[in-house]
């Protein structure tokens, strides 16, 4: 870089704090809340930009290491910045950057007072964020983990008033806060009873092959759980939804990552010694995860919702990808590891980008028409354009078209799922492909499903007569969603490039990357394993189809003839046709409600036939509440109750306890 | 291989394919007439429905938005892509490279999303139905399709087409139970993908079975005429992909003038065959109720996933 | 072997602790339980002096001054004119009946030696068997104040706790030193004197003593 | 000399009040005569963290680095709640809850319980750590009840009773350590001094003990909250005026505990085994899960936290009876945190209660609309108190529940369900009372708040910084007992 005397793990530990000093001037400032949108947002924005540089930076850089003078007596904060954290690092900048443009404008008409809180809340989110990327001890780990949940927390009750909000806050930090506690055992586990929680001591920790597997199995719950792993993914559609649309954003975008971060940090890093069992697990609870999350999407009509379940489908596929690369490491196929993980990684960033840019689209539409439900919009396109082309680019992102940034990954995870012939476990080398299988098919359903969203939300014509004309987004949210388009495309059209930087982080995580001959084959071929087994160039596939519509498009004109009339559609000989005769977000579902029915627990009310005006209401529901989550609390209600019977009042029975005790103890101690 | 000699043929593939498609639509339109005891259009019909839609005035309705009107021009670019990849006549074209089997998959799906969205881009019940319809059968017919060529190139270690080509067609003949699968199972997405009888009938408009013409229902003109075209395209290019996976014999490497002729005329030979198989086919069978659409494709795709599993179970 | 006669006087008060003890829990009548309190007060002096005069510990003297206030004179005195102000002459009832009490007694008391038997051969005091008949005492006093049923009878049976917990540590360990003494008997008498001060604000809140009316506090 | 200080000033304190208490600025007298304390404890503390530990008065009095941090800690909760408690009674006298004597009455009380919690702790003689017990037990008894109404009668009644007996199994513990001591030192005084059977704990004879143990266990476990010991005290804190729940949850506990763990290190040192720790872990284990799953039945604010309380002090509990330099740590650690945190939740409870004129928590809304620093306070401390980072409480939880998981994996999963469950009620209860639309009226007197957040902001420090010296001090204090 070009300051030499400035070590990238300084300015890592410098510009978080830099965002908590922008929030605590943000809560100063509250009396002016056209300074807080207009200068601290932006102001924040640039330090993301500069956290991304660092990220990038740090990735080529060997890592880093500092001790802040706070923390625990034995136990100072350590902070570190190897390839990984930067990785991430980069991730959190890069996505914030636009976030955070898009906030300067989206929160210009909230109230003032909530405003500045707001703000604080908002960078001390951005804040811990970063330094869970960057902690090296356990300790710093966990709060600034925790602090992360927290601050989110209070971002999603920020509209406090609304019953349903305050339940998806408790819900989101009752998950959020059982998670940690399987992260801190898992810690419990790693740290050998001694005060040393520093990451080196983790790693050295030798364990048994039970403690071993004990403590990956719960990091994996622990972290599972802020991921939005099936069956924990309860508290992802209902925060998603109730934060505002930034702070859903950066949620979905950046939160999640930093799970699947803690993930491969705690596994990869600190447990090591990786076995394919592990894999296995990993792959097929994410398999579920993915499959399960898009066909809730697909039947979802609340916009917020529908991407978030979206985002769950996507947590599943990022697993898939680590999973495999455990299964290729857990039975010694480093390069193949590599590969799946540098698919995950991959799919991370993609996934961070485009589905920030598609929460940033639905808080613009939620802004310019109050409207969450898919079923009452409809012709947004004519009024905010650019918000519809950048969503447009975002959803075919995540249908994982090529030339976007989806495909790219997906396509590496499938190139990674093809090194399965190596494999000599016979389970491992059926169950694989299966996977594959249902990779595809998700990635197949998700097309469906933004093709529905796209369709019902910005095409079509209005399904119902709003109270003001929709507005196109402001200057400073058409900025933020450009960025994040923009880096759609970056990513899709040059992913060597990205790749070659994520190959660093591999080399530097488990030693191996991707094959000489892989790296060989130029900025414009992307060959994972060898140009003649697979290789891709979007590029070349961008050029061509462009060139061959512009040709077209000359030569039809030239040919023939431009002209053109305007007319009313075809109204299939019935004249009165409506808006609301077009289908809706729900008719969009229908298909995939009556082929998965199994799979959602469906309400619907049909009415009689002779009613004089029918109604018709349907609702699905996730079957976790009923299957898993109601009965743990109807489990702990009985116990309470009956544990509720020991305080019952009498003075005589309370005696009674300690006598009894008494006698217990001394027959115990004769 | 001699980049000039690579270009001249990926140019030559190119343009010969866009140039026949319509003549095998027509071909295979002319068979199942024959076969159905009509006289038929005979196989020049195609191109001449093409001419009278590019010289007609295009109507548009009201509020059709860019993306109606671009739709299109991206549908046929995307389908002259494909066919400029599938190696037809020879195998190693400098395309080639710039998208494997998976990106193919991808590109039909990307066209399948834009003509889709452009159903629903007018707001007429007809197109969201025609729409909705098109990506029920696309979210199974992709994964299918995927699945039948990773068994290929299972077999073959390789996912870009010409390394396929390449290992199955230069080589001792051998039987793979595994192939038998994927075959099936791609005949079968064949059939849903191109809109054929039994999912779809391309020579109805009945709002009850339609699928594919409900959503380019708005369309008129030079657009119809595009979408026809790329239409006839994406058939081709199927049938080129059947061939160049299931019978690859006789394709010649880019750049050997000498194999060319040879390569043609197996091209041709094949062209006719198939034509007339799916004739046959579509004859034989009746169209289905929408919702057995499903059914039918969900088996194809199990069919598909089974070939992979049956590759590791017998295969090695 | 033949103990010492001031070993066997003490062995004497003991059995008479432990007999007042049974006699206690059986009582119905709480002025007679009053009385009775009062009496195993006296033979707590008793074997105080006893112990004092037999090892010379002079300090056992003035502990067994102080007793001989507390709790044979000012106790019982308080406690008969709360009676009287209270004007209480009900029977006490208890919760399970006196025949099955006597018997957890019994088994007690057998359960207390048992207890005491391996400590008590390290007591080089004259008296082995005195602590086992202390614990004795104390489980009775609290099984006492398990079964009543009235606030007055369950502070007699809490005094008479106290009463064990003094006789184990005159007998077993020759009294605590002075200080502590003083400490525990100033606040057995302004835990008594509290008591009174309660008896009358239960008296006045809940109209009666029975502390079955104090149940409200409880899950639900 | 400070230590005269110290224990002086409480008692002037409580005279001073015995006649002035009901006057107008008796509340400032409180608060000064707090503050004195506090003073002088800081005098103290800085002494013994300047040379060492003292022995005064014929031995009767010790402090060294384990008890002069209590002593500080609750010479200051001591004080801050007297600045609480002086808007907060006012307002009960103003609402008519209280005659001016009933005024007097706790004042002086007041200075007398933090006398003999601070005797209790500055003692050498187990016998004087009993009597101080008694005494403060007596003490809070009139401070319970001192509403009169038959709910507070009946707690107090219930704390008088169970505590009452519970402290008499204590003296017989005493006793028997006493009679076992006697062997080795000889009759007569130094026998019940905690120093000199600190030195020859070894040769104490083990089974008497044992016993004795038992005997202390049970009788100071009872004022610990111990289940199933605990049953007077959620009625207690409910019932009392709050700034003695704050009291009783902050400090009078922790004293308890201290004599539990004084005691258990005698009779570790004298068995050899681990039996006292284990019988603690127990103790404490059962205490966390019975409480966590009472949490979720509470309706009264207070009540809840009482619980709360018992959960905490089973977490300590179990912490001292694993025992080891961390473990201890961390367990004190815990007290401190505990303290400052539950002490400043009853603040804000307090006043949230005074507000909507009940203490039943389904009438409680909206705090943070109708008074942002009582529902700030209310929100933050019961997230510090549910272990949430970056708060105190977090730090030591971290420590035990690692040092658990290492030591005794067995313990663990119940240690997470309760926590869990713990979350769940408290937080699901806390919430819908901080947010949503409000429910409240004006109060007479503008509630002090100062405590609550001063206490919070001590407990994030303790979370993110514990300064060098009271890391060392509490080091010294692991090692003495740990």
């Amino acid at each position: 870089m070009d300051f030499p005397s400035l070590q990238p793990i300084e300015a890592a530990v410098t510009l978080p704090v830099i965002w908590i000093g922008l929030g605590v001037i943000g809560l100063a400032l509250t009396r002016v809340p056209r300074l807080i949108t207009g200068l601290v947002f932006p102001a924040g924005a640039l330090v993301s930009l500069a956290l991304a540089a660092t990220g990038l930076w740090a990735i080529g850089a060997p890592p880093g290491a500092a001790i802040l003078p706070a923390g625990l007596p034995e136990l100072p904060f350590h902070v570190r910045l190897d390839a990984l954290s930067g990785f991430f690092l980069l991730l959190l900048g890069g996505v914030s950057f636009g976030v955070s443009l898009f906030a300067a404008g989206y929160f210009r008409d909230t109230e003032a007072s909530a405003l500045g809180l707001l703000g604080l809340q908002y960078h001390v989110f951005l804040a811990s964020m970063a330094f869970v990327v960057i902690a090296d001890d356990a300790y710093l780990f966990m709060i600034t983990w925790e602090s992360m949940a927290l601050a989110s927390y209070f971002l999603v009750t920020t509209e406090h008033h609304d019953e349903r909000n305050r339940k998806a806050g408790f819900i989101y930090l009752l998950v959020a806060h059982i998670g940690a506690l399987g992260i801190l055992l898992c810690f419990g586990v790693l740290h050998g009873g001694h005060g040393d929680y520093t990451f080196e001591a983790l790693r050295a920790a030798e364990l048994s092959s039970f403690w071993a597997s004990a403590a990956f199995l719960l990091a994996f719950f622990g972290f599972g759980a802020k991921a939005g792993m099936l069956p924990l993914h309860v508290w992802l559609p209902e925060a998603h939804p109730a934060a505002p649309s930034p702070v859903s954003a950066l949620m979905s975008g950046v939160m999640l990552k930093t799970a699947i971060y803690g993930m491969i940090r705690v596994i990869y890093d600190l447990i090591g010694g990786i076995r394919w069992e592990w894999g296995l697990t990993v792959l097929l609870l994410g398999a579920a995860t993915a499959l399960f999350g898009i066909l809730f999407a697909l039947t979802e009509n609340d916009l917020k919702r529908l991407l978030a379940y979206s985002s769950v489908e996507n947590i599943g596929i990022i697993l898939i990808g680590i999973g495999l690369s455990m299964v290729f490491l857990g039975s010694g196929h480093p390069v193949a590891g590599a590969l799946g993980l540098i698919a995950a990684l991959y799919h991370a960033l993609n996934h961070a980008v485009y589905k920030g840019l598609l929460f940033l689209g639905a808080g613009a539409i939620l802004k310019s028409t109050g409207l969450r439900n898919l079923n009452e919009m409809g012709g947004l396109m004519r009024h905010m354009p650019h918000t519809a082309l950048a969503f447009l680019i975002g959803a075919l992102a995540i249908s994982a078209l090529p030339p976007l940034n989806g495909f790219v990954s997906e396509w590496l995870m499938f190139q990674a799922s093809l090194q399965v012939p190596q494999l000599t476990s016979s389970v491992v080398r059926s169950l694989v492909p299966i996977v594959a299988a249902v990779l595809a098919l998700c990635g197949a359903l998700t097309g469906m499903c933004f093709v529905k969203v796209y369709g019902i939300a910005f095409l079509g014509q209005q399904r119902q007569e709003l109270a003001a004309q929709p507005r196109e987004a402001s200057r400073w949210e058409r900025a933020g969603m450009l960025w994040l388009a923009l880096a759609c495309f970056a990513l899709g059209l040059f992913p060597v490039l990205m790749i070659g930087e994520i190959n660093k982080v591999c080399l530097a995580l488990i030693g191996t990357g991707l094959s000489e001959q892989a790296m060989a084959s130029g900025w414009l071929w992307l060959a994972p394993t060898a140009s003649s087994q697979a290789s891709y160039s979007p590029i070349v596939f961008l050029l061509v189809i462009a060139a061959v519509c512009g040709l077209t498009f000359i030569v039809v004109r030239h040919l023939f003839h431009g002209r053109l009339r305007r007319a009313d559609p075809w109204d299939c000989g019935f004249p009165a046709q409506t808006p609301r005769m077009q289908d809706s977000a729900d008719a969009f579902g229908q298909p995939i409600r009556q082929i998965f029915a199994p799979v959602f627990l469906i309400r619907r009310e049909i009415p009689r036939a002779d009613d004089p005006q029918p109604l018709f209401s349907q609702s699905v529901e996730d079957r976790h509440w009923y299957a898993l989550y109601l009965p743990i609390a109807r489990l702990t209600g009985f116990l309470s109750g009956h544990i509720g019977r020991l305080q019952q009042g009498r003075i005589s029975v309370y005696l009674l306890y300690s006598f009894l005790t008494l006698i217990a103890l001394l027959v115990f101690a004769q | 291989m001699n980049i000039a000699g690579g270009v001249i043929f990926q140019v030559l593939q190119s343009v010969l394919v866009v140039l026949i498609a319509p003549l095998l639509l027509g071909w295979v339109n002319q068979c199942r007439a024959w076969l159905q005891g009509k006289r038929g259009a005979g196989i020049w019909q195609p191109y001449r429905v093409l001419r009278k839609l590019f010289h007609k005035d295009a109507v548009l309705a009201h509020h059709a938005s860019p993306l109606f009107r671009a739709t299109p021009y991206i549908l046929f670019g995307c389908m002259w892509l494909a066919v400029g990849i599938v190696p037809v006549l020879a195998t190693s074209l400098p395309f080639a490279p710039a998208a494997d089997v998976i990106a193919l998959v991808g590109l039909f799906a990307l066209a399948r999303v834009f003509v889709s969205l452009a159903g629903m881009d007018i707001g007429t019940s007809f197109g969201t139905l025609g729409a909705r319809r098109e990506m029920m059968i696309g979210f199974l017919a992709e994964p299918a399709m995927l699945m039948t060529l990773f068994t290929a190139s299972l077999i073959s270690h390789s996912t870009s087409l010409a390394t396929i080509v390449e290992t199955l067609g230069q080589r001792e003949f051998d039987i793979y139970p595994s192939m038998a699968f994927a075959a099936v199972a791609f005949l079968m997405v064949l059939l849903a993908e191109n809109a054929r009888i039994p999912i779809d009938n391309p020579s109805t408009h009945l709002e009850l079975t339609m699928i594919h013409e409900a959503m380019i229902l708005e369309y008129s003109a030079r657009h119809l005429a595009l979408i026809e075209w790329a239409a006839s395209l994406k058939l081709t290019a199927y049938v080129a992909i059947g061939i160049a996976i299931f019978v690859p014999w006789g394709i010649a490497g880019a750049g050997d003038w000498a194999a060319l002729p040879l390569a043609l005329a197996a091209l041709i030979l094949k062209l006719l065959l198939a034509g007339a198989g799916l004739a046959l086919l579509e004859t034989l069978s009746a169209k289905m109720r929408i919702f057995r659409a499903p059914e039918f494709l969900g088996t194809a795709f199990m069919l598909a996933t089974l070939g992979m599993l049956t590759h590791f179970l017998l295969e090695r | 072997m033949q103990l010492p006669f001031h070993a066997q006087l003490i062995n004497l008060f003991a059995a008479l602790l432990l007999l007042l003890a049974f006699a206690m829990l059986s009582q119905r009548r709480i002025l007679s339980l009053i009385n009775l309190f009062a009496a195993q007060g006296a033979v707590l002096v008793l074997s105080t002096l006893v112990v004092a005069y037999s090892t010379h510990q002079n300090h056992l003297y003035y502990s067994a001054l102080l007793t001989l206030l507390l709790k044979v004179l000012i106790l019982p005195w308080i406690l008969h004119r709360l009676l009287r102000a209270l004007n209480v002459r009900w029977d006490v009832e208890t919760l399970i009946n006196i025949p099955a009490t006597m018997l957890i007694g019994i088994v007690l008391v057998i359960f207390a030696f048992n207890l005491a038997a391996p400590i008590s051969q390290f007591a080089g005091t004259i008296t082995k068997a005195t602590l086992g008949i202390a614990t004795a005492s104390i489980l009775l006093s609290f099984l006492m104040m398990i079964t009543r049923r009235k606030a007055v009878s369950q502070v007699i049976g809490f005094l008479a706790m106290e009463n064990g917990l003094f006789f184990a540590a005159t007998s077993a360990t020759y009294g605590m030193p002075m200080v502590v003494e003083l400490g525990i008997a100033l606040d057995v008498l302004v835990g008594s004197l509290i008591f009174g001060v309660f008896f009358f604000h239960i008296r006045e809140t809940f109209e009666s003593l029975d502390i079955h009316h104090m149940e409200k506090l409880k899950e639900r | 000399m400070e230590l005269l200080l110290v224990l002086g000033i409480p008692v002037a304190g409580g005279i001073l009040l015995g006649f002035w208490g009901h006057r107008d600025f008796a509340p400032e007298i409180n608060a000064g005569m707090s503050l004195l304390t506090l003073l002088a404890a800081g005098a103290l503390t800085a002494r013994i963290v300047a040379d060492g530990p003292i022995l005064v008065w014929e031995e009767n009095f010790f402090v060294d680095s384990f008890n002069v941090f209590l002593v500080a800690l609750t010479a200051f909760v001591a004080f801050t709640t007297s600045l609480f408690s002086r808007p907060y009674m006012r307002i009960e006298l103003s609402h008519g809850k209280l005659s001016p004597n009933r005024l007097r009455l706790y004042h002086s009380m007041y200075q007398m319980f933090s006398f003999t919690m601070l005797l209790a702790l500055l003692t050498n003689n187990i016998g004087i750590l009993w009597v101080a017990m008694e005494a403060a037990t007596l003490t809070t008894v009139l401070l319970v009840s001192l509403y009169r109404t038959p709910a507070s009668l009946e707690a107090a009644w219930k704390y008088f009773i169970l505590c009452g007996v519970g402290l008499a199994q204590a003296l017989f513990g005493t006793i028997l350590l006493y009679f076992a001591a006697e062997k080795v030192l000889g009759p007569g005084g130094t026998a019940l001094l905690w120093t000199h059977l600190y030195e020859v704990k070894g040769d104490l004879e083990p089974t008497v003990l044992a016993l004795a143990f038992v005997f202390l266990l049970v009788g100071y476990g009872t004022k610990v909250g111990l289940a199933p010991l605990h049953n007077w005290l959620p009625d207690a804190h409910a019932e009392g005026p709050t700034p003695i729940s704050a009291v009783l949850s902050g400090l009078l506990l922790n004293v308890a505990l201290y004599a539990v763990v004084r005691s258990k290190v005698l009779v570790e040192g004298a068995l050899g085994t681990h039996f006292a720790g284990n019988l603690m872990m127990g103790f404490g284990l059962l205490s966390v899960v019975v409480a966590a799953f009472l949490l979720s039945r509470q309706t009264d604010a207070k009540r809840l936290f009482a619980y709360s309380s018992v959960e905490h002090m089973g977490i300590m509990t179990f912490a001292f009876g694993m025992g080891g330099a961390l473990a201890t740590f961390a367990a004190l650690l815990h007290m401190t945190v505990h303290s400052l945190t539950k002490s400043a939740i009853f603040f804000a409870v307090g006043h949230a209660a005074q507000k909507s004129g009940t203490q039943i928590m389904a009438n409680i809304r909206g705090l943070i609309d109708s008074n942002p620093t009582i529902g700030w306070g209310l929100m933050l401390g019961s997230l510090a108190i549910l272990g949430m980072p970056p708060f105190g409480v977090f730090a030591s939880e971290f420590m035990i529940l690692t040092v658990a998981m290492h030591e005794q994996p067995w313990a663990t999963p119940f240690l997470l369900v309760s926590l869990g469950v713990a979350f769940a009620a408290i937080f699901g209860k806390v919430q819908p009372m901080v947010f949503g639309t409000a429910t409240a009226k004006r109060l007479p007197h503008p509630p002090a708040l100062i405590p609550v957040f001063v206490h919070l902001a001590m407990v994030l420090l303790l979370g993110l910084y514990i300064p060098p010296y009271l890391a060392g001090w509490y080091r010294q204090a692991a090692q003495l007992i740990g």
